[in-house]
């Protein structure tokens, strides 16, 4: 993929050692990063990158903050909430420009796409700091009396609750979970769910989705170390790069994915490479620039949901990303993606 | 015997003091973050101002703790009580129950997520039951056996039956292995239930409190609810302490008497 | 004082009873060969032989706790089966094999209460056998609370709570020191005398087994057989008779016995 | 004799192992044929018993020997399992290491000082009960700017769960020598750590087996715990998580998983057992 | 044989001793109270008395096991503590206290090691400590597969292999049958003769008291005194000598000093 290099794509004076803690394990998810490392996307910026695959306890922001990583993968709430406490992290690249989770339910619960009609329901989520744009959702629709939750369910990783019937609405992302649900046997039918048989409530559509993945970096260090920035110029671009990769060859990222040891089936991670472009491309602004509109909207969500005081100071930056929108432009690349047609992908049983 | 009593609360008392100040001197002196390990002080801070929340939440933890143990406690002297009869059973329970006993909660979680369902509370019961299960039938089993023979050759001399046996004999020689097994299960209970309790189930437990102040790294709440899960364990082994000491009254350390 | 022209009975009878462990494996054990064993009723008798000779063996046979491999145990004329289901025996161990969990009375109890008899029977038969061995005021002890020596006069009075006919007692005094089981033969003699019972007494203490006995049988091990029997009559025993040279000289009778066990 | 034992013993197990698979299947029988209800009545039965929430045991079985993608190669599942099994092993094994000299250490700690013991005692206990949530940060943290591989986190972690009963059962072990022997070695003017060498470790021996047979149990729970909660490529918890989300397409994958974490567990416990016989027991059985 | 000439110092002496434990505590016990002991290099004295009357406590003050709350303590001229460091003493409990995880050479072995002997040296002494306790092919049995007189008799060879001047023994033969501990007593007349060891044995038999020693020491209980000194003149023992009336006016004199003692 030298092709693909825009800068330093000549031979390194020396190679800098950069560790990057996502939020969990090996998927599409982070297929750009994977894309970065396997395709030598890093080693043209004369990067070193280990991607630390996450874990159940592993906290991105929280292994940032503690100086044991360079980089980290983070839900936008979820590390503010540290900002606020003075914690030295700052968005470098906000690579998701939509939310992906969903409240879903089956077509014939008369849910539909209301949040309005969960009241009275048993409504899923999983907890660990998921729960709130469909709280903030709930709000929004009225329905819930903020004392009492009692009507919220916590749900496995899978999605049993759903499936038996137990729970009428279940959080999904909709790369993961909501396809799990299609690669699920109809014991009625003897064949797999179809998305007709599902109905799915879209944060985004409701106004409190919030700010998802983006690229963190160390504020303090961004501040006093020259090297750090250095390294963090590249860092971003050389992910964008491969995110753009991603974009432009689906099919190879999913490769890389299941290579890295992704134990979701094949056709669970092409849907999913496909779900993740969709909440990165189109990117108006460019990939990697936040989007103001968002984030006023991620910052209202939790200021109202009480997860934030107010709107933390410096807490993301653009100045990385628009050098390398910069740069990948000057190299000919689309930075917003304006092109980019999503696929149709179809899943087979277990997401095989 | 007031002052033996004193003798061994101060101790405990002074290390846990000791071991709280080293922790805040650490934490303040090399400007550990408290975001990766918060000061007690902070922790004792959250402690009061989610007070209400961590009372309830320990409450209901507390209700699925105790009743999975009682429950848990139940089956293991049920099944130990079977397989001391059925003398061919114990050969083969023994190694399935370190089998379940070497599977870890988080295996068990979603399964018994998806027998027992996670809108009630017994899913979570269940892991506690399983895990309350091992050392209780493991430790009872172990005391119905190992009865001295004299004790058994006596009560044949009375030309007593099997069922007389287990009565006079083998349950009161399995009591003391029983309290045993009671210390190390009282707290396992409290654990088994947070844990089962990260995978599903209501949300207003320990758990959950737990969860979800790590996700977004807020140790501090996390810790205090940790303190309260402690004092929740801590709590239940002094109660199997005590039934300990009032079920068993000749192991009072009495006077030997001379002759 | 016992009146001899009662004890004629036949208390215990062994006919030419082998006992084999473990037969056709390994390790098979010849315990026990060709024992004839008669003993009449009121008689004391002791059973004595170096370690392993079988001495526990036999006592275990008469009380049905083991079946003998070939010959006959017959007590009181019924089969020693039959014995044991009747009660007609009550046992002392080595160890006084008290139940830590029951105090002194209800260990004393424990076999009226296997027999069914009602709290209150059960209450006035435990303060007589108390009384019996001395020890009233320590009803309300666990065993653990006592000394050796208590302990072993509870299981005595346990074993005669029932009043059997038959006392078998296995190396009851074993694990006393040398004054308190004088003290204790004392006692078991003075109990022997008042209830009247008849006594197979496992020892290997020769002292012991001359002092209380009215008969020693002396078994020679690998297979146990019985070497010989020695008649002692020493007649009413105190402390004073160990003094005696009559004493001295059936220790000396059974010392001779055993060393010819032994030279074997 | 011993040989015999051991067959025998295998014998029930494998009886045991088939009586709960008939259980099994009968009870999936029965729930099939009565819709879920106990026969003849309107009572449901605790467990629902469709394909999801009970896989038949051949199919879980059967799935032992499907193919699955790992990486750039593709393996039966058997194989899968058994490598990532060996992985968590190693984890396991420097886990109980670790964890056998700590509670050792600490238990030789409490040994001298009966203010430790009494002061550290009830803390240890309390110890178990902090979740690993807490403490797997902390510990991943350190071992990251210490530069160490993740492993040596989750070793940790394992660490911390078999510490706890070689800690309390050392304890007791080393003070289970009688007053006699300390005497003894008190006359020949023994030092304090040839006392603890000569005698107070050895006659600790037969309290340190069993804890080492739970610890050793512990230390897979705790490489797999660890693995899910720090996150590796590879081990079985890595497995467990991965099909634990997707239980609900494939369920007999999470339950093969579960099995091999049994397993490994049995292995375990197996090893700890072997090397008691070699170190206490072998050729020392009492002979006549 | 033993050449008396030799026997003149002094091994052990004990000056107006004293001991309280649990001073000042509610159970505060006087144990022993102006113990005067004086014990002859070459001297075989035995200790005997009622259960707690203080034996065990006066051997362990000579071990230095226990300091003496007043009085003194020498053994061979210097201090207790002194000749504890010097190992001038060898210790038997009445439970052999041998280690299961040792062999019976280790066991033997063990006192040289931690005196830092080299293991050739160990293997050569352990070797002449087996033929003298008669033990040659056991050398590899491991304690549980001996019977207890074998494992007393390592015990005792454990205690000896370092030659100490003075052998200190608890009961050594209390747990053993009687007619084992009849021979055991016969083999360490035969090693006290051949080493010129001082000895000084606790027991609470009479007849062993008598068969072993020079002198018995008689303790009286609450709090433990001497109450009378008796000395033996037995000549050369052999089990003969137990059928001799000799030693039964012996054991009938220690008898009534006890006798005496726990009429108090
Ligand atoms: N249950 C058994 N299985 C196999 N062998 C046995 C059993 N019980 C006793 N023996 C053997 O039978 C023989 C006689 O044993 P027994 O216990 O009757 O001897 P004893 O005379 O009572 O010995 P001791 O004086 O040591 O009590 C011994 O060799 C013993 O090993
Ligand atoms: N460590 C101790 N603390 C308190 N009291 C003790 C201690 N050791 C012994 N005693 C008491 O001192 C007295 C003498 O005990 P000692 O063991 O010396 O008696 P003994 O003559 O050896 O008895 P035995 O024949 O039963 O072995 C007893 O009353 C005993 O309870
Ligand atoms: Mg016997
Ligand atoms: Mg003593």
């Amino acid at each position: 993929g030298s092709d693909e290099a825009a800068v330093g794509s000549g031979d390194c004076d020396s190679v800098d050692s950069v560790s990057l803690q996502l939020q969990w394990v090996t998927q599409a998810q982070f297929a750009g990063y994977f894309a970065a490392v396997d395709r030598g996307i890093y080693n043209d910026y004369c990067l070193d990158v280990t991607v630390l695959e996450g874990g159940v306890d592993i906290v991105p922001q929280q292994q940032l903050a503690s100086g044991a990583v360079d980089f980290a993968i983070s839900w936008v709430p979820k590390a503010l909430v540290n900002v606020e406490q003075g914690e030295p992290l700052k968005i470098v690249a906000q690579v998701f420009q939509r939310s992906g989770t969903l409240q879903v339910s089956w077509a014939d619960s008369g849910i539909g796409s209301d949040p309005a009609n969960l009241a009275g329901k048993k409504v899923g989520t999983w907890g660990w700091g998921n729960e709130f744009e469909l709280i903030a959702g709930l709000r929004k629709a009225g329905v819930t009396d903020p004392d009492n939750i009692d009507e919220l369910i916590g749900q496995s990783f899978d999605m049993m609750a759903l499936l038996s019937g137990e729970i009428d609405a279940a959080q999904a992302m909709t790369y993961n979970e909501y396809a799990q649900v299609l690669e699920a046997m109809n014991p009625a039918t003897g064949e797999l769910y179809k998305a007709s048989d599902l109905s799915v409530i879209d944060w985004n559509d409701q106004g409190t989705a919030m700010l998802q993945d983006a690229i963190w970096a160390n504020s303090d260090k961004l501040a006093s170390d020259d090297n750090y920035r250095d390294i963090t110029t590249r860092f971003v671009e050389a992910s964008l790069q491969g995110w753009a990769h991603c974009r432009d060859n689906a099919d190879d990222c999913v490769d890389i994915v299941l290579n890295n040891g992704s134990a979701l089936g094949e056709s669970h991670q092409a849907w999913q490479m496909n779900e993740i472009n969709r909440l990165i491309w189109p990117s108006p602004g460019g990939v990697g620039m936040m989007d103001q509109d968002l984030w006023d909207q991620t910052i209202s969500v939790s200021t109202d949901t009480g997860l934030l005081a107010g709107e933390p100071d410096g807490a993301w930056t653009n100045e990385f990303a628009e050098a390398a929108n910069e740069n990948m432009k000057k190299n000919g690349r689309s930075t917003t993606g304006s092109g980019w047609q999503p696929k149709q992908i179809t899943l087979n049983e277990g997401g095989m | 015997m007031k002052k033996n009593r004193l003798a061994s609360v101060l101790p405990p008392v002074i290390v846990g003091i000791v071991g709280l100040a080293l922790w805040e001197g650490t934490v303040t002196v090399f400007g550990i973050r408290e975001i990766l390990l918060p000061k007690p002080s902070s922790i004792w801070a959250q402690l009061f101002e989610k007070w209400s929340v961590l009372r309830h939440a320990t409450w209901e933890t507390g209700k699925i703790s105790v009743s999975g143990l009682l429950v848990g406690i139940f089956l293991g002297v049920l099944m130990a009580l079977i397989a001391n009869r059925f003398k061919v059973l114990n050969d083969g329970f023994t190694p399935l129950a370190i089998a379940i006993n070497a599977t870890p909660i988080v295996a068990l979680a979603p399964i018994f997520n998806a027998w027992f369902g996670i809108t009630g509370t017994f899913s979570n019961q269940a892991v506690v039951i399983a895990v309350v299960f091992f050392p209780v039938f493991i430790n009872t089993a172990k005391g119905l056996n190992e009865v001295h023979p004299n004790e058994i050759e006596l009560m044949q001399s009375y030309a007593a039956s099997e069922w007389t046996i287990l009565r006079e004999v083998r349950i009161p020689n399995a009591l003391p292995f029983f309290a045993n097994s009671l210390r190390l299960a009282a707290p396992l209970s409290v654990i088994a239930a947070i844990v089962a309790e990260y995978f599903g189930g209501p949300q207003d437990r320990i758990g959950t409190v737990i969860t979800s102040s790590a996700g977004f790294a807020k140790y501090d709440v996390a810790w205090a609810a940790i303190a309260m899960a402690s004092g929740l364990g801590l709590l239940l082994f002094g109660s199997a302490l005590v039934t300990e000491r009032l079920s068993m009254p000749w192991r009072i350390s009495g006077d030997i008497k001379d002759n | 004082m016992r009146d001899n022209s009662e004890a004629l009975e036949e208390a215990v009878s062994v006919e030419s009873a082998d006992k084999v462990f473990n037969s056709g494996s390994d390790n098979e054990v010849q315990a026990l060969l060709g024992i004839d064993l008669n003993v009449k009723e009121g008689d004391f008798i002791s059973l004595i032989g170096p370690s392993g000779c079988g001495k526990s063996t036999l006592l275990r046979l008469i009380a049905d706790l083991l079946s003998p491999t070939a010959g006959e145990v017959k007590v009181f004329g019924k089969t020693a089966n039959q014995a044991r289901l009747d009660q007609d025996y009550g046992m002392v161990f080595q160890h006084s094999g008290l139940f830590d969990w029951r105090d002194v009375s209800a260990n004393i109890e424990l076999p009226l209460e296997l027999k069914g008899w009602s709290k209150a029977d059960r209450h006035v038969r435990s303060r007589e056998m108390l009384k019996l061995v001395r020890l009233e005021e320590f009803k309300d002890y666990y065993p653990r609370q006592l000394s050796g020596g208590m302990q072993q006069r509870v299981s005595i009075a346990r074993a005669l709570s029932f009043e059997p006919r038959l006392l078998l007692m296995d190396e009851p005094f074993g694990a006393l020191d040398e004054m308190t089981r004088e003290h204790m033969q004392v006692e078991l003699l003075r109990i022997w005398r008042e209830t009247g019972t008849t006594v197979v007494f496992v020892t290997h203490s020769i002292p012991e087994a001359a002092f209380l006995s009215s008969k020693v049988v002396v078994l020679s091990p690998r297979p146990g057989r019985i070497h010989s029997e020695i008649t002692v009559n020493l007649g009413n025993r105190t402390d004073e008779t160990r003094e005696d040279p009559e004493f001295f000289q059936a220790t000396t009778e059974v010392r001779e016995a055993l060393r010819a066990v032994e030279a074997n | 004799m011993t040989k015999r034992k051991a067959f025998r013993t295998a014998f029930t197990v494998l009886v045991t192992l088939v009586l709960l698979v008939l259980l099994w299947e009968g009870y999936k029988w029965m729930g099939q044929q009565t819709d879920d209800h106990w026969p003849g009545t309107q009572f449901g039965l605790p467990v629902s018993t469709n394909d999801l929430t009970m896989p038949h045991s051949g199919d879980i079985f059967n799935e032992l020997t499907e193919e699955i993608r790992a990486g750039r190669e593709t393996l039966p599942l058997t194989v899968y399992l058994a490598k990532k099994a060996a992985f968590t092993f190693l984890e396991a094994a420097i886990g109980f290491s670790l964890g056998v000299i700590v509670g050792l250490m600490l238990a030789i700690f409490m040994l001298r000082w009966r203010f430790a013991e009494r002061g550290f005692l009830p803390w240890i206990n309390v110890s178990q009960t902090v979740p690993l949530i807490a403490l797997a940060p902390i510990v991943v943290t350190w071992a990251r700017l210490q530069g160490y591989p993740d492993m040596v986190g989750i070793s940790l972690i394992a660490t911390y769960l078999t510490f706890f009963p070689v800690a309390v059962s050392g304890l007791r072990g080393l003070q289970s020598p009688d007053s006699s022997d300390i005497e003894l070695m008190h006359s020949y003017a023994a030092s304090w750590s040839s006392t603890l060498i000569k005698l107070r470790l050895p006659a600790a021996r037969p309290f340190l087996f069993p804890a080492f047979k739970l610890a050793a149990t512990l230390s897979v729970v705790g490489a797999i715990v660890g693995e899910i909660s720090i996150g590796t490529k590879t081990g079985l918890g890595r497995a467990i998580l991965d099909f634990s989300m997707r239980y609900a397409v494939w369920p007999e994958r999470l339950y093969s998983s579960v099995i091999a974490a049994s397993l490994l567990g049995l292995f375990v416990f197996g090893l700890v057992n072997a090397a008691e016989w070699l170190v206490i027991k072998r050729g020392r059985e009492v002979l006549k």
